[in-house]
């Protein structure tokens, strides 16, 4: 019966708005810059949309970890939660310290907004939907995501106090080495796909997933990415930037209303970026799970729409994030960067190079496909 | 020792703002008498030290305790504590009211053991006016004595966890403390302040349900003593937390007076409750855990072995527990003890709670004296603190289980 | 002082580097199952949604929350204005406002004022009562947005004094003025401004309290 | 060591040391200008052993003008309790000497009772109020101590 089945074999290609947009300029002008606007109004909608989905997911999830209910009164199971707290912080008093750098304090959050926004660009959410399919997107993403925090260390220096500066200093600290893990193990699956172009990365896992198709090397870079990863975008267990127990509530403690939404904003779109990154270069992006020439099982699996693979795979690594955070306590200052220099860079290093020789050997999984 | 006053005037400003006065540390006082080496000085130029305000509003000092931290980056040189901030003259409130009214007081103390602070203060009256109980009430008092010990700790875990930066643990000892505090609002009428234990026997006699309740709480709470272990003690991050963390030796831990779990860390045997036995501790059977090192961790394992034992405690005396009246003095008689000075000691789950009480012979103490276990425990932390991290600090404050109106009365 | 090379550290075993983080891995690994047990049995939920579940609530019997006196079904109370709760009461709580009885040339109960605010719930005036007339209650939901209105007579209005009485008509008239007028229905809370009856040293932390 | 074997090893310790009846305990009084150095054998003497300094207060006998400062020693080694007490003048300022270098807690107890009872320790590093605000004035254990805050008891 199956075997009746036509054939789905999908070509996959790719259109980007921003090609769109440069494609449609020549004949109609007006489209062109339709589309431009509607991606700028898309992202900023999903922007927040996400933010507050997330706020709530996180919520709900930890709430269960921890045997409780979490928000159960705004609307059915609190489903409106996030708005109502949303509207709460921008209706709030904005607060800015007496003897704070205000300019700099004023400016901090909206850089680590900012750094966010334009990470999303490049992120591709499904072959036809993706702002910008730059032939350096995996560069742009780490450097761009790089750009926030700077903003942490703004709005912990302006902010004139003792706490706040602490936290801004080891975010400064743990972000910049984590860094260094984290792009180690995302030049494995470049040298891999050959390229760091996002379409071109996630049409090479056409034959499976670089997670289980470079064998070992591929899940060990997968776990130091997970673990860079998380310390990169400061949750739990390197959350020590924040670190509430400690250090009040780090680099925000003086911060309130609406500035402290915009920080909590760039918190979860970070969250979400470094999933997307992960999902599109160890998962396959928007790729369905292919196993090789099985045909069959290949074609069952492109029923499923590409842009719901990738939410699919975006939320599992969000759900794995969300589970670290309301498991592990946190690590000490020094443990962190113990962990990092001499447990996650070592491996790193030792992974990529069993990479290179890999590659070069054409020792992988299904080798003459991509 | 180098007043303050000099000090400011010689020290940067930064030294001189806090509104209390500074303890100038052995390193200062040595670079004002110029008697340090060049090695120490070239230390002191390079990084600047500066002071912070760790509390009275911060969420790990467990209510209004502020501690003054001299820093140098993240490193703690000096730990300041400032008391104070919720000092309501208990002792001398006590001179003005009978001694009934007394029990009340030690619930508002360390009101995590608030049944042992009622205890204590029953059991220093009943010494000194010789009134004799019988076992009921002596079981009885043993019984929910270990069970406020086993909700203690299981705060202090959860509370332990949420300081390490897990909050879940939090939740999970608050959800299974519940479980106690049910027992204990069936039985006493209340969930935290008690004022059960009374001179002379107890408020209520103990509800019918109460050992069947109790029952149900050891099973329930036996395996999730492992749960918490293998989601918090044997977690890797904890560990490298909590070993070698603010060590504490044995000799220093006797000198600072310390007592109960964190003395027990460094350790020395010392438990009252098997040297002095009171109740129907002599006779049951437990062990009193020891620690070797004296570090977080050696008390992260006494107090849950502290647990364990408290539930074969219980599970020893539960099932029989005696028949006989719940009250053996009239309620409505005033107490008069008799003129002379009393001590009496009894081991909570922070230490031991001493009062001494100076009678004149009248209705009212003449004066009373609360010897509370946090007071002495917390300046252990000036000890173990310095020079680790402020997530060391964390860990440490959160392992001496401060109650912080047990500090300041 | 503070010498700490003689003191005895932790060794941690160096069973090497891999077996380390391996081990260490696992430890993780076991923390994350039994979050996810939790996560995965939403009958593990423990919280109670307070105000929703009202009618099915259960107090414990014993739960001391309130200080009501007990009333007869005809509205009538057995208090005697003896002041032995007054006295037993480590915080003045109580305050027993007595009026003159002179039919029987003695004392009787005008208004039992109990303050919410001081009191601890120490169960001490329930004790001592000589005549059973205090009872302690479960009802916990005591909370209002004025200090001022935690303050609460317990006693319910037992008609009119003696001297009212005498000037009565009749024996029956005289009864019908003694009736209660309604059952006695808990503490009713003396809206701060009625403090007749209190005496001036109270009066004096009333109003150091009534600044809120 | 029960009480009477204790008291004969104590009242060996120096001449002056005489014992207080009305106790629950050995309790044994000392003359303050020999505080320190019965403190330190206390401590040091191999039978006594009193390592520890469970608790250290006062009280204000207002009668008789003096002021009981009790110590409440223990031994961890050999497991015996010890009062010991000074008197000192009410009226007259007289300083006593700190026992913080025999035992390091004395240093914040004695700062408890320098609070609130006003007693001035010699010797001692940190003399500063510890419960009470810096600027509060009298000391509130004192029998004769009145503020505006004191409120009579209505009975």
């Amino acid at each position: 019966m199956f075997n009746s089945l036509p054939n789905l074999q999908v070509s996959w290609e790719v259109i980007s708005v921003s090609q769109r947009v440069s494609t449609t300029y020549g004949e109609s002008p007006i489209l062109a810059v339709v589309y431009a606007l509607a991606a700028i109004v898309a992202i900023i909608l999903f922007m927040s949309l996400t933010a507050m989905t997330l706020v709530y997911t996180e919520r709900k999830v930890a709430a269960h970890f921890q045997c409780r209910l979490g928000p159960m009164r705004v609307g059915w199971h609190g489903i409106l939660q996030s708005i109502a707290d949303t509207l709460k912080l921008l209706l709030k008093e904005d607060i800015v310290p007496d003897q704070a750098d205000k300019a700099m304090h004023l400016f901090a959050p909206v850089l680590c907004v900012l750094a966010a926004l334009l990470a999303l660009i490049a992120i591709p959410f499904s072959p036809y939907l993706a702002v910008s399919d730059m032939n350096i997107g995996v560069l742009f993403i780490s450097a761009v995501s790089g750009l926030g925090v700077l903003g942490i260390l703004l709005g912990g220096w302006s902010s004139n106090n003792k706490w706040s500066l602490l936290g801004a200093m080891r975010a400064g600290a743990q972000i910049i080495s984590y860094e260094l893990s984290a792009t180690l193990s995302i030049l494995v699956v470049v040298m891999f796909s050959g390229s760091m172009k996002f379409s071109e990365i996630v049409q090479s896992q056409d034959q499976g997933w670089w997670i289980w198709r470079a064998p070992v090397v591929g899940l060990v870079a997968f776990l130091i990415f997970l673990v860079a990863s998380t310390a990169e975008i400061n949750r739990t267990p390197f959350d020590l930037a924040e670190g509430e127990s400690e250090l009040t509530a780090g680099f925000h403690t003086e911060y309130s209303g609406m500035r402290f939404a915009f920080f909590f904003l760039a918190e979860y779109l970070n969250l979400f970026i470094v999933s997307s990154m992960g999902a599109t270069l160890f998962l396959g992006g928007w790729m369905p799970l292919h196993i090789g020439n099985l045909t069959f099982f290949n074609q069952v699996m492109d029923l499923i729409p590409p842009g719901l693979w990738f939410a699919l795979k975006v939320s599992g690594f969000i759900f794995l994030s969300m589970w670290f955070r309301w498991t592990f306590p946190r690590l000490r200052v020094d443990q962190l960067m113990k962990l990092e220099w001499k447990v996650l860079l070592p491996i790193g290093f030792i992974n990529l190079l069993l990479a290179a020789i890999l590659t070069l050997s054409g020792f992988y999984f299904f080798p003459g496909n991509s | 020792m180098v007043s303050s006053e000099m000090a400011s005037s010689v020290l940067p400003n930064s030294l001189s703002h806090t509104r209390a006065g500074i303890h100038i540390s052995s390193l200062d006082e040595r670079i004002l008498k110029g008697q340090t080496d060049s090695k120490e000085r070239a230390d002191r130029e390079t990084t600047q030290e500066y002071f912070v305000n760790m509390g009275p509003q911060h969420p790990s000092t467990h209510g209004v305790l502020r501690l003054v931290l001299r820093m140098d980056g993240e490193t703690v040189r000096d730990v300041i504590p400032v008391l104070g901030y919720v000092h309501r003259g208990m002792e001398k409130k006590a001179e003005y009211v009978g001694y009934r009214q007394q029990v009340h007081f030690t619930d508002r103390l360390d009101y995590l053991s608030a049944v042992m602070g009622n205890w204590a203060m029953s059991s220093a009256i009943e010494k000194a006016m010789k009134t004799e109980l019988n076992d009921r009430i002596e079981t009885i008092r043993t019984i929910v004595a270990e069970l406020t010990r086993i909700q203690s700790h299981q705060l202090w875990w959860g509370v332990l966890g949420m300081d390490l930066g897990a909050f879940t643990p939090f939740l999970y000892g608050f959800r299974d403390r519940e479980k106690i505090t049910a027992i204990f609002e069936e039985t006493m009428g209340g969930r935290l302040t008690m004022n059960y234990i009374q001179p002379g026997g107890l408020m209520f006699d103990i509800h019918p349900d109460f050992v069947a309740n109790v029952k149900k709480f050891i099973s329930y709470f036996k395996p999730l003593i492992e749960e918490y272990e293998e989601l918090f003690g044997g977690n890797v991050i904890v560990q490298e937390r909590l070993k070698n963390v603010g060590i504490l030796d044995a000799k220093s831990a006797i000198s600072l007076g310390v007592t109960g779990p964190i003395l027990r860390a460094s350790g020395v045997a010392h438990d009252l409750r098997k040297l002095e036995p009171y109740g129907v501790y002599a006779k049951t059977k437990f062990n009193v855990p020891v620690g070797t090192v004296g570090d977080c961790w050696d008390r992260y394992q006494v107090r849950m072995q502290e647990m364990r034992e408290s539930i074969s405690i219980i599970e020893q005396l539960i099932d029989n527990v005696p028949e006989g009246k719940h009250m053996v003095m009239k309620f409505g008689a005033k107490i008069r003890v008799p003129e002379g000075v009393y001590y009496s000691q009894m081991e909570t789950a922070r230490g031991i709670f001493g009062i001494f009480i100076a009678s004149d012979g009248s209705e009212k103490p003449y004066r009373m004296h609360f010897r509370t276990p946090n007071f002495n425990n917390l300046w252990a932390i000036t000890q173990m603190a310095a020079g680790g991290r402020v997530g060391d600090l964390v860990a440490i404050l959160s392992s001496i289980d401060i109650v912080v109106p047990d500090i300041d009365r | 002082m503070n010498d700490t090379s003689a003191q005895p550290t932790r060794r941690i075993p160096i069973t090497g580097y891999f077996a380390r983080i391996f081990t260490g891995f696992v430890s993780l690994l076991k923390g994350l199952k039994i979050t996810f047990h939790y996560l995965s049995h939403p009958s593990t939920v423990v919280t109670q949604q307070y105000p929703e579940n009202r009618a099915t609530l259960k107090m414990a019997e014993r739960l001391r929350a309130q200080l009501t006196m007990i009333h007869d079904d005809n509205g009538y109370h057995k208090c005697t204005a003896c002041h032995i709760c007054e006295q037993a009461c480590p915080n003045a709580s109580i305050h027993v406002a007595e009026r003159a009885k002179p039919a029987l040339s003695k004392t009787e109960l005008d208004t039992f004022i109990w303050r919410l605010d001081s009191c601890t719930f120490c169960n001490l005036c329930v004790m001592v009562c000589p005549f059973q007339v205090l009872q302690m209650k479960s009802t916990f939901e005591s909370s209002v947005y004025d200090q001022r209105l935690l303050i609460y007579n317990l006693s319910r209005y037992a008609g009119p004094t003696s001297t009212v009485l005498a000037k009565q008509a009749d024996d029956e008239a005289r009864k019908n003025a003694v009736e209660p007028r309604s059952v006695y229905d808990g503490p009713t809370a003396l809206n701060g401004f009625f403090l007749a009856g209190i005496p001036k040293e109270l009066l004096v932390t009333l109003d150091r309290k009534g600044e809120v | 060591m029960d009480s009477a074997e204790l008291q004969v090893v104590v009242g060996a310790l120096h001449s002056s040391l005489t014992f207080r009846e009305k106790s629950d305990r050995l309790s044994v009084v000392v003359p303050s200008d020999q505080l320190l150095s019965v403190a330190m054998k206390l401590r040091d003497s191999e039978p006594l052993s009193f390592d520890m300094l469970c608790a250290h207060t006062a009280i204000d006998w207002l009668k008789d003008e003096k002021i009981e400062l009790i110590y409440q020693l223990y031994s961890t080694k050999h497991g015996h309790h010890l009062m010991m007490s000074v008197y000192v003048s009410r009226t007259e300022a007289v300083a006593v000497p700190s026992l913080h270098t025999v035992w390091q807690i004395a240093q914040w107890q004695e700062r408890e009772v320098y609070d609130l009872f006003g007693i001035c320790y010699s010797g001692h590093p940190d003399l500063r109020r510890i419960l009470l605000e810096d600027d509060w004035k009298g000391f509130p254990l004192l029998k004769d101590y009145k503020d505006d805050f004191m409120l009579e008891r209505p009975w």
